[in-house]
């Protein structure tokens, strides 16, 4: 039991990433593409913030009769990867609309005939 | 201090009530412009019983005033939404149930 | 009780995450993102990191979407079927699935206190940061001080993001457009709502940015509350009346110039005979010097992050615009 | 005070000079900026290098917050080569786009241009120069970032879905370097690289350490293009313009190759990772494969950036199956190659560069006849090319000459073949190129007036890189002593640190 | 007192999670957006009440984004509608 309460966060967590990385890999339309690589990254970010925990501490702000805390340099780290996959975001949507402009179509077997497929 | 903590138990169990009959109200009514009506009130009144509770838990400091800020803010912003909703819905050609029967019989 | 709540959200995540999988209608899976971003951020929340949920709230709910709800504006919204087999991707999931569980067996408990994370290089953070920094949140102490090359780092991609988008959409401006001024223009209701609270929300941006060093908040999330309020009223005027009130052009001197603000402060430093970026040699005492250098360049951060994430908006949704006229 | 901050520099310099590039305005003036700011970046990696041959490694404390805690900039003789080789070629890369680039990109684009390019040389210098493992993701970020956005500047719409699957293929690979940089973070409480290499062997057989290195290698094997993970590099070579495809060819994958290096060498231990992991024998027949693969789909494309791209792939084998030799004299060998490599390719892609400049298209067909109009960018371009193949008296064949003498150090003679055989697969590709330049005419109607040389400014650093090819050819004492200085430094600094923190395991 | 707030907060998330389905299975697109907005607004004061729950309730700007954000997503989404016909 105790063995499930130490870990069941980290493999809800590997699921939810595997999740996202099924539809990055598997949707035809780009645009769910760029979806699922948000729930994939957004998935790593728990990881992250999972180990970052200490059980019984509390937000690392600093306040009066507290001693534990948890870690804050996991957030840290996942604040920069954030704005990180935003951005990535935000390039890739761009993209899309350029390729909808170029092609007329999003949908990923659509470009299978010529040597221009994704 | 004893009377607070009781009002304000009060008012977020009542106010958790009213959030739960909406949600109900989600899945239970026919059509769609029953069901914003459903959501949108029980929205507004659970919102304020439940964060003015909360306000009674306070000291009195910033987060009471914050608190009133996210009132406020849930007061202007939740009806205009259920209103834009409802109002885009019509817009975009969406019938309540008498009108869609009385389509219907017309045609 | 934070065990049954973190049960509860993990849950609703991974119902979300499947939805999105079977869902063929691109509207329904960009809402459900929405709502993912939104869960990880009460997970975030739950597990401490508020600062996380923040931006996480604001960026992948707020900004993500409307960029993903414009792109889909412009290609559509339902995905065509697929003739593809689903079974060579779910392989590559499983076996990556599988060694990423083989990889958890190893590690340490979940909260355990005890953990390596725990003992090694934070201690010093949550121990030094108050006295050696001088603030009480230790995540921006970390962001801005110890690891203030990150966040320049941090910086430069955001702006490298604004690059992408303004090579591959032009932002046009429309100076003699007998174009429709588009917006939500027959709701009046949400005219009034909005010039109401727009004005509430960058005071709230303010705020989110000056008081980051005691609260949660910082530059980035007051940079992205601050443009989502131009955003809401781009949503609700219209674009081109979002253009008058803030052009793209000043929008693309602002996010360098930030990102320079940020880099003259470790130029400063330099100097001043110290390292790059080290804040301590700002002012006589270290500490002070710590406070004048954090505040500079989470304003550098901020007006960078504003203008990018604008520029982005207008570059989207200018696009939605043309399409629509033409 | 330069002295005292030379580590910073090469990052620093292009870093700032990206946002001024894009305030200056004028594309000229922009052009200017960006070429001496990156030949300042090509000075102090100089002058890093021989600092580092000096005295071994440098180390800058960035905030002034020591190691563990802050992030530290490590600067020893492995990257400070690697880095001359990417600022220098950048800086030539920049002299030659000015006409490429108001050739081939839309003018209101150039400003955009320099800054993108000015992004991506900060991201890769500071992939180089940091020696925190997380900076590492955010560098490799802004450089991927930049590097979407210099593939899809072409005008081709092609250059739209390979910019996509580059960003798909490269995100993917940039998160799955950020989940093993996690699990080795969760397992020793650090970031910093030396500091993880002594906590790492605290837990010698731990899963998820084990697991951390397999997501670091694959996210890395997409960014360096390893074999079976390659798709994405042949279209996007084949459809970013001339100037930007010269300049990622010839660095963004050999970056690549050093963090391989570096997460191999420096942080798990070479010992770790090729004795108890078994690693060597699956990167040396994935690098075999890509040799043979990709050089042999080299000699059935028709449009020649094609060619070369999958030649670039071939080529990272080469490197790839000299690290995979664990041996320092292996190592030494990759770490030639990745310097050569830049050389020749960057050379080679500048000559295509300048055929697409006249000619406009850079089809097998279209190079007929070149060798009598455009004399020179086609001599530049077989003397290249002889490179590429492993003629004598070139780089080229000073890198497979150090890799099959470490072959045959081993008595691995099977390895030393295989190379000497995919040699002649460059031969078939190379003199299918030439054959079409030098053996035939040019196609009817077109005008001979129009095929002429290029100007001045792009022949000029084309035929820096030629002449280079062939000095460091023959004059190999830069190079061999810089790599094998590097060489060395890594393997010993990988072997000696398991003994000395055995006692420590809990 | 802690118990009573504990109620709260799992009747919110009780409210959420049928929010959540309604979001998820929906017959028509604007029930879906109905629910993705209550989801949002039970999301508000799940974080007031959590605040206070865990004793730490100085984290309300957190509640306040996510107000903010909820409602600018709401307009972004008929804004979408001008350009994309709900209904098919």
């Amino acid at each position: 039991m105790s063995f499930i309460l130490d870990y069941y966060n980290y493999w809800v967590v590997v699921f939810l990433m595997m999740t996202g990385f099924y539809i990055v890999i598997s949707a035809n339309n780009l645009v769910k593409k760029i979806a699922g690589l948000n729930i994939f990254q957004t998935s790593v970010f728990m990881l992250y913030i999972s180990m970052g925990k200490v059980t019984g501490g509390t937000a690392p702000i600093v306040v009066e009769g507290v001693e534990l805390y948890s870690n804050p340099l996991p957030h840290v780290l996942i604040l920069t990867a954030i704005v990180v996959g935003v951005a990535t975001t935000s390039v890739g949507l761009a993209l899309i609309i350029r390729i909808k402009r170029a092609y007329g179509t999003v949908e990923e077997n659509e470009f299978k005939n010529s040597d221009d497929a994704i | 201090m004893f009377f607070l903590d009781i009002l304000s138990g009060v008012l977020l169990l009542v106010g958790v009530f009213f959030g739960f009959t909406g949600a109900l109200g989600l899945f239970r009514f026919p059509d769609f412009f029953t069901r914003v009506h459903a959501a949108s009130v029980t929205e507004s009144i659970a919102s304020i019983l439940i964060l003015t509770g909360l306000m009674l838990q306070t000291q009195f400091d910033l987060n009471t005033a914050k608190l009133i800020f996210i009132l406020l803010f849930l007061m202007i912003t939740s009806p205009t939404a259920s209103h834009a909703l409802a109002k885009s819905a019509r817009h975009g050609g969406l019938l309540s149930i008498p009108e869609s029967k009385k389509k219907k019989e017309n045609s | 009780m934070a065990v049954l709540i973190d049960l509860v959200l993990l849950s609703m995540l991974a119902l979300t995450a499947l939805r999105i999988i079977f869902l063929k209608d691109l509207f329904a899976v960009v809402m459900l993102f929405g709502i993912y971003s939104f869960l990880s951020a009460l997970i975030f929340i739950n597990l401490d990191a508020v600062d996380v949920a923040f931006t996480e709230a604001a960026v992948g709910a707020g900004i993500s979407t409307v960029l993903m709800l414009s792109t889909l504006a412009l290609t559509g919204r339902k995905e065509k079927e697929s003739k593809h087999s689903s079974i060579l991707p779910f392989l590559v999931v499983t076996v990556t699935g599988a060694a990423l569980i083989y990889g958890t067996i190893d590690m340490p408990p979940f909260g355990d206190a005890n953990n390596p994370i725990h003992q090694h290089v934070a201690p010093r953070y949550i121990e030094q940061s108050p006295v050696e920094v001088g603030l009480p949140n230790m995540v921006t102490s970390v962001l801005a001080s110890y690891r203030g090359f990150d966040t320049l780092g941090e910086t430069v991609v955001v702006f490298a993001a604004m690059i992408g988008v303004l090579t591959l959409l032009s932002v046009r401006r429309k100076e003699d457009d007998e174009a429709p001024d588009s917006g939500l223009k027959s709701h009046r209701v949400l005219h009034v709502v909005a010039k109401i609270i727009i004005p509430f929300v960058i005071l709230f941006a303010l705020y989110v940015q000056f008081h980051g060093d005691y609260g949660p908040g910082g530059g980035f999330q007051a940079g992205v509350i601050a443009a989502a309020a131009i955003i809401l009223y781009a949503l609700v005027f219209g674009l081109p009346m979002a253009l008058r009130v803030i052009s793209p052009k000043f929008l693309q001197i602002l996010a360098p110039l930030g990102v320079l603000l940020y880099a003259s402060v470790g130029i400063y430093s330099m100097f001043m005979g110290g390292n790059f970026l080290d804040y301590n040699k700002l002012a006589h005492d270290p500490v002070h010097g710590q406070h004048y250098g954090i505040i500079i360049i989470e304003l550098g951060v901020g007006i960078t992050v504003f203008a990018v994430m604008l520029s982005i908006f207008y570059a989207f949704a200018s696009q939605a615009e043309r399409r629509n006229v033409s | 005070m330069l002295e005292q901050h030379l580590a910073a520099l090469p990052i620093l310099l292009p870093l700032i000079a990206a946002p001024i590039v894009l305030l200056v305005g004028r594309s000229s003036l922009a052009w200017m900026v960006a070429t001496l700011v990156s030949g300042f970046a090509t000075i102090a990696a100089w002058q890093l290098l021989i600092t580092c041959l000096a005295s071994g490694s440098l180390s800058y404390a960035v905030g002034g917050w020591m190691a563990p805690w802050g992030i530290e900039l490590r600067i020893d003789a492995a990257n400070a080569f690697v880095l001359l080789a990417v600022t220098a070629i950048s800086t030539l890369v920049l002299i030659y786009s000015k006409d490429s680039v108001a050739k081939e990109i839309e003018s209101d684009k150039h400003l955009l241009f320099y800054t993108a390019h000015m992004l991506c040389l900060a991201g890769l210098s500071g992939i180089l120069v940091t020696g925190d493992a997380f900076n590492l993701f955010v560098f490799l970020e802004i450089s991927s970032l930049a590097t979407y956005t210099l593939v899809s500047l072409a005008s081709d719409r092609r250059c739209l879905t390979a910019a996509f699957r580059y960003l798909v293929m490269g995100t993917i690979g940039a998160t799955f370097i950020l989940i093993g940089v996690g699990m080795l973070y969760m397992k020793t409480g650090t970031l910093n690289m030396l500091d993880l290499s002594v906590r790492i062997n605290l837990y010698e057989s731990s899963r998820t350490i084990n697991t951390g290195l397999a997501f670091v290698m694959v996210g890395v094997g997409i960014k360096l293009a390893l074999f079976p993970l390659h798709m994405w590099l042949p279209p996007a070579y084949t459809h970013a313009p001339s100037a930007v495809t010269a300049f990622l060819a010839s660095t963004a994958t050999k970056v690549a190759v050093y963090v391989m290096i570096r997460f191999i060498f420096t942080i798990f231990g070479a010992d770790h990772v090729f004795n108890d992991m078994g690693m060597d024998l699956i990167l040396m027949v994935l690098a075999v494969v890509a040799i043979f693969k990709c050089s042999y789909m080299a000699t059935v494309q028709n449009n020649v950036k094609t060619v070369l791209a999958f030649s670039s792939v071939a080529q990272i084998g080469y490197m790839v199956l000299g690290i995979a030799l664990v041996s320092a004299a292996g190592l030494m060998a990759g770490l030639i190659h990745i310097f050569n490599h830049a050389l020749m390719k960057g050379a080679l892609f500048m000559a295509v560069g300048a055929v697409f400049y006249r000619v406009g298209s850079v089809n097998l067909q279209d190079f007929r006849g070149l060798g009598k109009h455009m004399p020179w960018t086609m001599a530049g371009f077989t003397l290249a090319g002889l490179s590429i193949i492993g003629v004598p008296l070139t780089v080229g064949f000073i890198s497979k000459w150090y890799l099959v003498s470490a072959a045959l150090d081993q008595g691995n003679w099977l390895v030393a073949v295989l190379v000497l055989l995919g040699s002649l697969l460059a031969v078939v590709y190379i003199g299918r190129i030439l054959e079409a330049a030098y053996f035939q005419k040019l196609p009817e109607g077109t005008d001979p007036e129009q095929v002429k040389e290029v100007p001045y400014l792009m022949l000029v650093p084309m035929w820096i890189l030629v002449i280079a090819n062939l000095y460091f050819g023959i004059d190999t004492s830069l190079t061999t002593d810089a790599a094998s200085a590097a060489a060395q430094w890594l393997f010993e600094n990988s072997q000696t640190s398991v003994p000395q923190v055995m006692e420590m395991k809990p | 007192m802690i118990g009573v707030l504990a109620t709260v907060c799992i009747a919110i998330l009780v409210v959420m999670g049928l929010a959540l389905a309604r979001a998820c299975y929906a017959d028509t697109v604007y029930d879906r957006i109905l629910g993705v907005n209550m989801f949002g607004t039970k999301t508000v004061l799940f974080i007031a009440a959590v605040g206070f729950l865990m004793g730490r309730p100085d984290f309300l700007d957190i509640a306040i984004v996510y107000a903010l954000i909820n409602f600018i997503g709401m307009i972004a989404v008929l804004r979408f509608f001008e350009y994309i016909a709900p209904i098919e």
